[in-house]
């Protein structure tokens, strides 16, 4: 527990910061279309030109080399800068590389980490399904072993950039008879191949913020199973424990400016001289405080490489609340604002699925209950 | 370089007050001394003094360990976490303010435990008898007020003294950002309160049996315990944060201190309700110990005056600038 | 004598109501003239006025039904549960402002589906096209604005047209509660939504499978699904208390009426947003349900002022004194 | 739903309005000890004698005859008098007397009700025990029957005002053998047998709002069986509807006034014009008056006499939110209110058992979820 200023770190944010100043996209980004994809792959490949991908990803594989905390200075600065916040890349640098690096082969580590880092391949997500979605063990898109092929079958469902993305990290039952955390594995899916059919979900905003996605007996090579087949459950878990560790940061910081925003606002319009407004928003400033400070707890307490405990989790929880809060206090602020269609509004909307992606909060306070607190199942 | 994890040092700090407390300090011993007229024994008291904790982030050259707020946190935390009797977050809060104005004589009476410090809130004092000193607290300056007689009136916490008091003289008044040290102090006693009603929510939930199972297989039972545990890593982090930040000297200590007593006093409020809630019938009652962790959570929310104050802190940046 | 609960006579008019809703306004009829320009088709703004809903509660001496707000009222729970589309709240509130006014020339237009009325709300108007009036409303007076002009905004809630409107003459302008009387409307309306998400949560608990099990069998999802059903009773209650209050011209009528109103808001806000919750993820897309409530129930928390207007008239009487 | 204003319903009111404005007690109600008890006695005494006990208990039981209507009436005017609001005859009314209405039989209730209305015998009530909270038929309290006579021998807890009682309403396990709901009875115990040993539970407000009852082998005559032998769960939960039924209408009703004087102490310190505060106040302050409201609904829509359904649950629910929303906000009104001992914060204390006592808000939201909604178990 200790603060030393030292020169290299200094160093470190300053360029960061200098680069981003000058590197940062000024264009709005695209809503969508190849427009997007492009934008972002470009984005991307402006990081790694400048030598600002992969922070903490090894150098063998592209990457900085760095640890998680020039990691974590990098995402504030990208914050601070106003960076685009959402990327068709979200999936490949919150999940996918993390997973490939704990659990990937060597050959499967070397050919798709350099490929996220120079903004060539989106990745995307299909763990959920219309009947698994809490219960995701309940999963039942078979795949079936047919020489070195797995031949993909079912629906997979909520795949955010599903449209954009090269690769999907798809689990999949192998082994229907087996207890069902057992029959599960995890797979790279091209998600070009024949047989796959991507189809936008509008969500409550109007928005496709996800896709469901059908196989229909799509040939997937052997090669491309993580770990081992039926064991991809326990792959699953350091998915899911990496979504949860510092990949997303941004998105969490993100809201420290959100607040910041907010208070401005309402020190505009006068509604800062409102204590119900104002009482509310000390309290979600102190709680977007707490979120970058738990980003400093966790990768501080954390060796680098191991797999992210239960705490994550808890971040997590608290975040999500913290979003919705956040939402529901710029609607509040913004007088006339849940009739009139807006940013805000959008927003608004949009955060609704703050509890329920990726695990509703329900689940998430049982994983904290029964693994952090030992209660029973 | 930064960590807000405890080196082996400020571990050991940890584990020697954690010991003393889990020897000297049981909640046996709270309630015993709850009972007394200065709510904590003399001897108590003299062994706070021995082991140094007053003395804890008083400079070395005036007598003090020279330790920082990190690890008065680390004690706080400990404090908080048992209960401990006694005055000892104003008394090392005036101990500070005395070293800061230079006053070794009062620091010297303060930290070897001769003389104890109460607070003043509102029209209020709490844990000041006549002779004590009165931490009087503003953004930016300390003072410390003789306490010339005082009337006690009912405090909700038992073991804590409020009373009206007659003021004396002013020993001290000296500028310095006390009440950015006082509010991580706050916190880290609220965080280790949550700590406290955090694992005895879960023990309670783990063996008390209700339709045949440990209640804590209900999601109500099981949830309230979840955000507990959730409330305490935010708290812990952000006060850890606030903490390092201030040894560091840097610029967003008082916001991040700020934030820290907010985000505490709030959970705090909360984690100890719903800590009752997961008691049920036996949590209602004064023998078991739910209560006095509510009671000293709502103190402690309210000890450095009202929370807007505290808020006003936390929104005056107008951007968090990521220093 | 006093009774909350329908008589007879009032059954049949829900039931008429909900038959024909349940007949010809599924939700996919909502759906679809929700992309329509007007947000209702002709044809179902002709049923309405045939029906009779539009001069429920005129008198019959200006070619009105006659009846009162507690009839008012079950029409409201109906259309309210089936997000039925078109301006029906404000060109009913439109018609008994012009009855009250003697205009039997605008009653006529309104009751018979002629003309609409739609109502301002901050800078904005909701469910207002040149041509229409606009209802204006403050504690004790109600007006009628002709409506020169509109320029489109896009709306939160699909089913609802929302613009900036250039207003012409004021063509009525009269003392009365209509303030009072449109919050009862809009509470009952709320009911309904509140009646409808828990009766969706219901179903969905008790069919949805995760686990094994109806995700009812869950208590994050039970206990959500039991606070709307408490809601609903509770709101229910003072929404029928204020409109008998109001038919039977006691003093206490604006008072029930605002705290109907105030707590038909604070429990639709979040019984709808609880609803999306226990949908999991089906719940947040487009092609479910649930957002439409929700957006409806925000709406309706808006439509008369900020909640504030509202619970300045909750707060005003010295004391309640059981009448 | 309708009201029509009836010169004979006015009357009652104003007959009630104008008893109780010369007949109330102006004297304080003592704290305890038998001044308590005597006090409560003499008040009952007198409201028997002005013809004001059991509004709608059967005119031969000694009752008024008249609807549960003229019941809630006649609540309301009593809180509107500032009536004393807690009585040891709170179990009496709310619990023992209607069950003993809907379950006991003809001598049970022409020698007991007669003698609740007269201001004789105060109640008290014994279901809960040390292991036996939530789950209250895993009740151990044992009963065997020996000749005309039951020997009863365990424990209860949470037992209100058990040292005034005559009589307990007691659960007892008379079947170990049954399943665990069906080998229960409903008892009436005398309170004053020898082997029953009363001790007082010191609450977090620092005084004894309950005891603990023990039982050593105490002789109860068979003749004291409400219903029949190993019948009693039904019993139960007929005294369980009843309490939350009408039965306890006055300390529902009383929070209407306990928001108006808050809303006086906010207006006079000026509070009321900080809307953080003014906000809340006026939610709640709507919220009891739902309470009135929900009151008259339920006895609309509730035959006399028919035991009240879950809806009384919803009523319940809905009210201990209320209390415990109402003695937080008192706290917030208030400024130094949490540092010193005060009403504001002993009531503040006392109502942290709302949620608790008579069933804890889990159970009930599930009763909720699970009879009215249908929802599975």
């Amino acid at each position: 527990m200790k603060l030393i200023p030292d020169a290299d770190s200094a160093r470190f944010r300053e360029e960061a910061r200098t680069w981003l100043a000058e590197n940062v996209p000024r264009e709005p980004r695209p809503s969508g279309g190849e427009a997007l994809k492009e934008f972002d792959q470009e984005w991307q490949r402006r990081q790694f030109a400048g030598g600002w991908a992969g922070i903490d990803w090894d150098v063998e594989y592209g990457g900085r080399g760095l640890s998680l905390l020039e990691q974590v200075v990098w995402y504030e600065e990208l914050v601070r800068a106003g960076a685009p916040r959402e990327s068709v890349f979200a999936v490949a640098f919150g999940h996918a590389g993390p997973t490939l690096i704990m659990r990937g082969s060597e050959q499967q580590k070397e050919f798709y980490l350099p490929q996220i880092l120079r903004g060539e391949t989106p990745w995307s997500q299909g763990f959920s399904e219309p009947g698994s979605g809490s219960d995701l063990a309940s999963l039942s898109t078979r795949a079936v072993v047919d020489g070195d092929e797995l031949v993909v079958t079912g629906s997979k469902i909520w795949t955010s950039y599903g449209e954009y993305s090269d690769y999907g990290e798809v689990l999949v039952r192998t082994n229907p008879e087996a207890q069902k955390h057992k029959g599960i594995t995890w797979l790279i899916m091209p998600m070009h191949l024949p047989g796959i059919d991507i189809r936008p979900i509008r969500s409550i905003d109007g928005f496709p913020h996800n896709c469901e996605v059908f196989y229909d007996e799509v040939r997937v090579p052997l090669a491309n199973v993580v770990d081992r087949v039926d064991n991809g459950w326990s792959v699953a878990m350091s998915t899911l424990s990496a979504e949860r560790g510092p990949g997303f940061l941004d998105h969490r910081l993100s809201y420290i400016r959100a607040v910041d925003d907010l208070i401005e606002v309402a020190r505009d319009n006068g509604r800062l001289r409102d204590p119900a407004i104002a009482d509310r928003l000390a309290q979600a400033r102190a709680a977007t405080a707490a979120l970058r400070s738990m980003a400093y707890y966790q990768v501080t307490s954390t060796t680098k490489g191991a797999q992210p405990g239960p705490e994550t989790t808890a971040i997590r929880t608290f975040f999500v609340q913290v979003q919705q809060e956040v939402a529901r206090l710029a609607l509040d602020i913004v007088d006339t604002a849940v009739l009139e269609w807006s940013h805000t509004t959008r927003e608004w909307l949009a955060d609704f699925s703050a509890t329920i992606a990726g695990g509703t909060i329900d689940i998430q306070r049982n994983v904290i209950g029964e693994r952090v607190m030992g209660l029973p199942r | 370089m930064i960590t807000l994890v405890p080196d082996e040092e400020q571990r050991e700090i940890a584990k020697s007050v954690s010991d003393f407390l889990e020897k000297s300090v049981t909640i046996a011993t709270v309630r015993e001394q709850s009972l007394t007229p200065d709510g904590v024994s003399e001897d108590l008291w003299a062994s706070y003094a021995d082991l140094g904790w007053l003395a804890l982030g008083v400079p070395e050259e005036v007598g003090g360990v020279g330790l920082g707020v990190a690890e008065e946190m680390l004690l706080f935390v400990e404090l908080g976490r048992r209960l401990a009797p006694g005055p000892l977050r104003t008394t090392i809060l005036a101990a500070r303010i005395a070293a800061a104005a230079g006053r070794e004589d009062l620091v010297a009476e303060l930290v070897s435990g001769e003389r104890r410090a109460g607070i003043a809130v509102g029209d209020l004092v709490v844990d000041a008898r006549p002779g004590d000193l009165l931490v009087v607290l503003t953004e930016t300056t300390g003072s410390l007020v003789e306490v010339a007689a005082t009337e006690p009136v009912d405090g909700v916490d038992p073991t804590t003294r409020v009373a009206r008091a007659t003021r004396g003289a002013t020993a001290v008044d000296v500028d310095g950002p006390f009440l950015t040290i006082a509010r991580i102090h706050a916190a880290a006693e609220l965080l280790g309160v949550i700590e406290a009603v955090r694992d005895m929510s879960a023990f309670y939930a783990q063996t008390r049996q209700q339709f045949g199972v440990p209640i804590g297989t209900f999601q109500a039972v099981k949830h309230r315990c979840a955000d507990m545990a959730v409330a305490a890593y935010a708290v812990r982090s952000q006060v850890a944060f606030a903490a390092v930040k201030f040894d560091a000297g840097e610029p967003d200590a008082s916001f991040q201190a700020a934030s820290a007593y907010a985000l505490a006093a709030r959970h705090a409020q909360k984690s100890t309700a719903d800590n009752i809630q997961n008691h049920g019938g036996i949590g209602f009652t004064w023998e078991q110990d739910s209560h006095l962790f509510l009671k000293r959570a709502h103190l402690l929310s309210r000890l450095l005056g009202v929370l807007r104050d505290t808020y006003e802190v936390v929104l005056e940046p107008p951007r968090n600038d990521f220093i």
